[in-house]
């Protein structure tokens, strides 16, 4: 193969393979079922674009994963304020929930995927509190109806040697994911770029 | 067609499989293995045997060499009063559940805590055994492992049957054995779905609960409830017994398929069951004849129906 | 059938096997359909048939399952195999005897699988219930003898160049048999635990994915261009869809399995993945659909091109679904449900039955060198597919999405299953009237077969298909 | 000529509610859910847009028009074309 570095992708075949391949695909008609040697249709170019970049985006944020206590440690915080006091259940809730979202908060959006009543958040305040008193990191802890629990996660290593149990921004999976992709595309362009140019029509022996 | 393409397009191809291959089976598989079972990976196998599905010992899924879980008050050897203990009996020739015969499987420390303080590798499928499950703290950290007591207490699998009682005695692993034959999971599954779910159905599993099971039967799709604590929620062996005979009797508008059958010839006291007559007075109940639904009869102990229900009021 | 099994290799008709392969497809088809919808029936009537072990729902339903994908569909395929292989090398099929004993085997060792699962035999592991021998039977009986044939075949052709069709056909037969052994690994090996899980869903993935999948597409890369008489749009979106499918289509198995303990890093993977199994169905549905420009006219008078342009539509909905439906937000709110079966009979009642039925239509015309029976009869078996199948899809689809509500909202059970009640009586009317459309099929080309017109020497079915 | 009425109202009706339940499913899980008694289960409330099941269901019937419309239209035109040619 005469690959030229400044001409890559043209240069994937030869001039005579190039004669040879459309002679075979003018002359072939097997069996009366014959191909056309259009280009991909740039449509179909961006759909596939479009694909990957909706992969990586929908799975990115991690929607539906399981509620960590860290996101309703801010609610904690405030259940003991004094503006809450002397407020029903529903008022205080309403109160709680607007401030933090006013506070511009991190994980709004997991917050609001995820809502509490009072009455849930009663059942997890103690087992908050004592988790932040341990200094532990509460991302690593799932809500679990009314327990605080370890998250079911094998995530990865400190450098004590001890398990991180959240999912980093970058994953193992999604870095697998992204150099597969990369192998696909340039596999699928090797192959695609290996056929004669898509000026040159077959005529199917006149078919 | 492909040209000249298609030596190089079966190295190609050769390449792509293999790496989805590589990433899909091996990676995960020495992730999966590297992890220690839980103490409920270790109750489950125990009280379920060696295979849930098609083997050797139970061609025909009869549920045919299954140990038997015991609830035990009393140590079988010397009498003595003892906490209450669990364990799975394994008379001579049960085969012994993939745990036991490759302590691997359970991980790295509760495997070596089994073999060096359980003796668990003692144990000998000719002569049968007991186990029981225990914990011990290591560094700080609660680790279970499984106890040989035949080899360590001296519990002889006839004399901890002897202890426990009909009440006590729970045919689990032959339960199993008909909760995949009989299809239960095509509509209740075995895994509870992500938050909400939760909160109804209970806890969802953790990594390590499923070393050594086969097979997990977690199921696809639902439809009816999901059954992973479902003992939790009800423990009225009363209850399951009229379900299972009749699911209408306990709740009108379910959809399960009456399970009658499994109660075999005989009752409890050894009674035919005429199934005949009980379906004609159930449907005479049924068209507003009578007020009473006929009367459910007790299933026997060796029945198939007593085995679904010990191991549906286990699931907890 | 049985005088071929012994006959010599040159004694036996050429097509035989393919023939005989089709109409056994048809039968299992029926058989499959029956007890579909039996089983809808016991759904929606819980006491419609009571008090037999044989009969009840648990035992029935994998059975239906079973027979459908390795009696309806893979013996639609090894038909389509067996004639469009040997018609694109321009060669006969490498051995006819072969594919009869190929066809008998299956049969028997099919019928002796299903037997025994009826029973309760059973491995307990969704889609590879079939106990470990039986297995066996399947991966040594019937899968290697059908890829030996389609690989031979395609290595003796007598033309240089290898079509998209047999691209497909040679890969997924490898495919398979690799999944088929890996898959049931747990049975041969004792795997246990999520590994046994996970194999589980790894096998029922790709079995779609590498087999069902790529070959119904394969199919339909040869009906459209032979029937319409125009070549295939573009040999370089055959390159895409080809390699997409055995890139992406063989990665997110773990998507089934989005709420159990797995590692989580695998999950992030096949989400990622298994939205990207869009890009062979963007691939698959504009080849094909470009491929019609100038012959649309087919997809209202043909009977294979509206079987096969309906089956390619359906590949549109069924990749979105399956693209969106395994990410964590809409998995958590729609696995477990109904969704799911609607799902999956998009993927083999819909995508795959359609393009299939195009091909047993075709290939059984050719074969026996006679014209459809009749047009008329055809046409009710094609609406009767589609109206059941849609009346199916339709009212399980939203049943699923009551099911789901109910779940995240933790509505009482005994509620989701009431309201879901006139939802499964509409699935059991469609699914009896798929069942009854076969029945039509069924007699409609045991008809062709005997009394159909004889196609002269040279001419296509289709082309015949109007005059009188 | 026959009309493709009927098969671009099945095929298409089929097609759009396939991609219509996605989008509406999606929708429905990034806003997220309101009370109990929004689930919409129950007979007419499956349909009512104002809950959760009924605003899906409502998705998929307007892709379902939708696809019907663009499969209609479609088919219709190159039948004009192709008979145009012949």
């Amino acid at each position: 193969m005469a690959w030229k570095f400044d001409n890559p992708l043209g240069t994937l075949t030869t001039d005579d393979q190039n004669v040879s391949a459309k002679k075979l695909w003018n002359e072939e008609t097997l069996g009366g079922i014959t191909e056309d040697n259009k280009r991909l249709p740039q449509p179909v170019v961006a759909l596939m674009v479009l694909t990957i970049i909706t992969a990586f985006m929908i799975t990115f944020p991690l929607w539906g994963k399981r509620p960590t206590a860290a996101i309703y440690a801010p609610y904690i915080e405030m259940m003991s304020s004094a503006e809450v006091q002397g407020k029903s259940d529903d008022e205080a809730m309403t109160y709680i929930v607007s401030q933090v979202k006013a506070s511009g908060f991190e994980w709004q959006s997991e917050l609001e995927r995820h809502p509490l009543e009072m009455d849930d958040l009663r059942l997890i305040r103690d087992q908050l509190i004592k988790l932040k008193q341990q200094g532990v990191d509460l991302r690593e802890y799932n809500v679990l109806g009314n327990q605080l629990v370890m998250a079911n996660f094998e995530g990865n290593r400190r450098a004590d040697g001890s398990v991180e149990r959240f999912q980093p921004w970058w994953d193992k999976g999604y870095t697998i994911a992204g150099f597969f992709i990369i192998f696909f595309t340039i596999g699928v362009v090797i192959a695609i770029k290996r056929l004669p140019e898509n000026e040159w029509q077959p005529t199917h022996g006149g078919h | 067609m492909a040209f000249r393409e298609y030596k190089v397009g079966a190295r190609m191809f050769g390449l792509a499989f293999g790496s989805s291959m590589f990433i899909t089976l091996y990676m995960p598989a020495v992730d999966i293995a590297s992890v220690s079972a839980t103490t409920s990976a270790m109750e489950r196998q125990l009280a379920f045997g060696r295979v849930g599905g098609f083997s050797y010992a139970d061609p025909f899924l009869r549920g045919h060499g299954k140990p038997v879980t015991v609830d035990i008050v009393q140590d079988p050897k010397t009498g003595a009063a003892i906490e209450p203990t669990r364990a799975y009996v394994y008379t001579p020739e049960i085969p012994f559940p993939n745990g036991v015969r490759h302590p691997r499987i359970l991980g790295e420390l509760p495997s070596e805590l089994s073999v060096s303080k359980g003796r668990m590798t003692d144990a000998d499928e000719v002569q049968g055994a007991v186990f029981v499950v225990r914990e011990t703290t290591r560094e700080g950290i609660s680790v279970p492992y499984i106890e040989n007591v035949t080899a360590t207490r001296g519990w002889t699998p006839e004399a901890t049957l002897a202890r426990a009682d009909d009440k006590n005695r729970a045919f689990i692993g032959k339960g199993k054995i008909m909760f995949v034959r009989e299809g239960c999971w095509w509509c209740h599954t075995l895994l509870p779905e992500q938050t909400q779910d939760w909160q109804y159905f209970g806890a969802p599993p953790m990594l390590g609960d499923f070393n050594g099971e086969s097979p997990t039967a977690f199921g696809s799709d639902r439809k009816g409830p999901d059954l992973t604590h479902v003992g939790s929620r009800n423990s009225s062996r009363e209850w399951m017994m009229l379900h299972f005979f009749n699911p209408r009797l306990v709740q009108p508008h379910s959809i399960m398929p009456r399970y009658d059958y499994m109660w075999g010839d005989v009752d409890a006291d050894g009674r035919p069951i005429d199934y005949d007559a009980w379906r004609a007075a159930y449907d005479e109940y049924e068209a507003g004849n009578t007020i009473y639904p006929p009367e459910v009869p007790v299933p026997a102990v060796d029945s198939e129906a007593r085995a679904l229900i010990d191991f549906v009021i286990n699931l907890k | 059938m049985f005088k071929y099994l012994f006959a010599k290799n040159e004694d036996i008709p050429a097509g035989s096997a393919a023939v005989f392969f089709g109409f056994s497809s048809i039968v299992w088809f029926v058989v499959g359909t029956a007890m579909g919808s039996f089983n809808a029936a016991k759904l929606a009537f819980p006491d419609f048939v009571t008090g037999s072990e044989i009969l009840s729902f648990g035992h029935m339903r994998q059975v239906h399952v079973l027979a459908v994908i390795l009696g309806w569909i893979s013996m639609a395929f090894a038909m389509a195999m067996m004639y469009i292989t040997p018609a694109l090398g321009n060669t006969k099929l490498w051995s006819e005897k072969l594919g009869v004993w190929n066809c008998f085997l299956w049969n028997v060792g099919l019928s002796l699988g299903l037997f025994l699962l009826w029973l309760g035999v059973t491995s307990g592991r969704e889609y590879s219930d079939l106990p470990w021998p039986i297995d066996i039977v399947v991966i040594i009986g019937l899968l290697v003898p059908l890829g030996i044939n389609v690989w031979m075949t395609i290595k003796t052709r007598r033309v240089q160049g290898i079509y998209t069709t047999n691209w497909f056909f040679a890969a997924a037969t490898f495919m398979v048999i690799i999944v088929f052994t890996v898959g049931n690994a747990p049975e041969f090996f004792q795997l246990t635990g999520l590994t046994e899980a996970y194999l589980t869903w790894w096998f029922a993935h790709n079995v779609l994915g590498l087999w069902i999948t790529p070959v119904a597409a394969a199919i339909a890369y040869y009906v459209v261009p032979k029937v319409t008489g125009n070549p295939l749009y573009s040999h370089r979106i055959g390159h895409l869809h080809f390699w997409s499918v055995v890139v992406f289509y063989s990665t997110p198995a773990a998507h089934h399995l989005m709420s159990a303990p797995l590692p989580e890093w695998l999950k992030s993977f096949a989400s990622v993945e298994g939205v990207l199994i869009l890009v062979p169905a963007i691939a698959f549905v504009s080849n094909l659909l470009l491929t019609m420009t100038g012959k649309w006219r087919m997809f209202v008078e043909n009977i294979e091109i509206k079987f096969t342009i309906t089956g390619v539509m359906m590949a549109i909905p069924l990749n979105m679904q399956g693209g969106f439906q395994q990410t964590r937000a809409i998995n958590w709110y729609v696995h477990g449900t109904g969704w799911m079966v609607a799902h999956a009979h998009l993927a083999l009642l819909g995508f795959s039955t359609f393009l299939e039925a195009a091909a047993v239509y075709y290939g059984l015309q050719t074969l026996l060198r006679r014209k459809l029976y009749s047009l008329g009869l055809a046409n009710f078996h094609f609406w009767m597919l589609l109206i059941g199948f849609t009346t199916y899809w339709v009212s399980m689809t939203i049943a699923g999405l009551i099911q789901g509500a109910g779940k995240i909202y933790a509505v009482p059970y005994i509620d989701v299953v009431i309201a879901e009640h006139p939802y499964m009586i509409a699935r059991w009317v469609g699914g009896t009237m798929v069942f009854l459309g076969n029945c039509v099929w069924l007699y409609n080309m045991w008809m062709t077969a005997r009394a159909g017109t004889v196609i002269p020497a040279g001419r296509l079915p289709h082309e015949l298909a109007y005059e009188r | 000529m026959k009309s493709p009425i009927m098969l671009s109202l099945i095929a298409g009706m089929l097609t759009g509610m396939g991609n219509g339940s996605v989008f509406g499913a999606t929708l429905m899980c990034f806003l997220g859910r309101g009370k109990f008694d929004d689930w919409g289960g129950w007979g007419s409330q499956a349909y009512d847009p104002t809950t959760f099941t009924g605003f899906i269901d409502w998705s998929m019937i307007i892709f379902g028009v939708a696809f019907f419309v663009i499969v209609h239209v479609a088919v219709n035109r190159h039948l004009q074309l192709e008979e145009a040619k012949t």
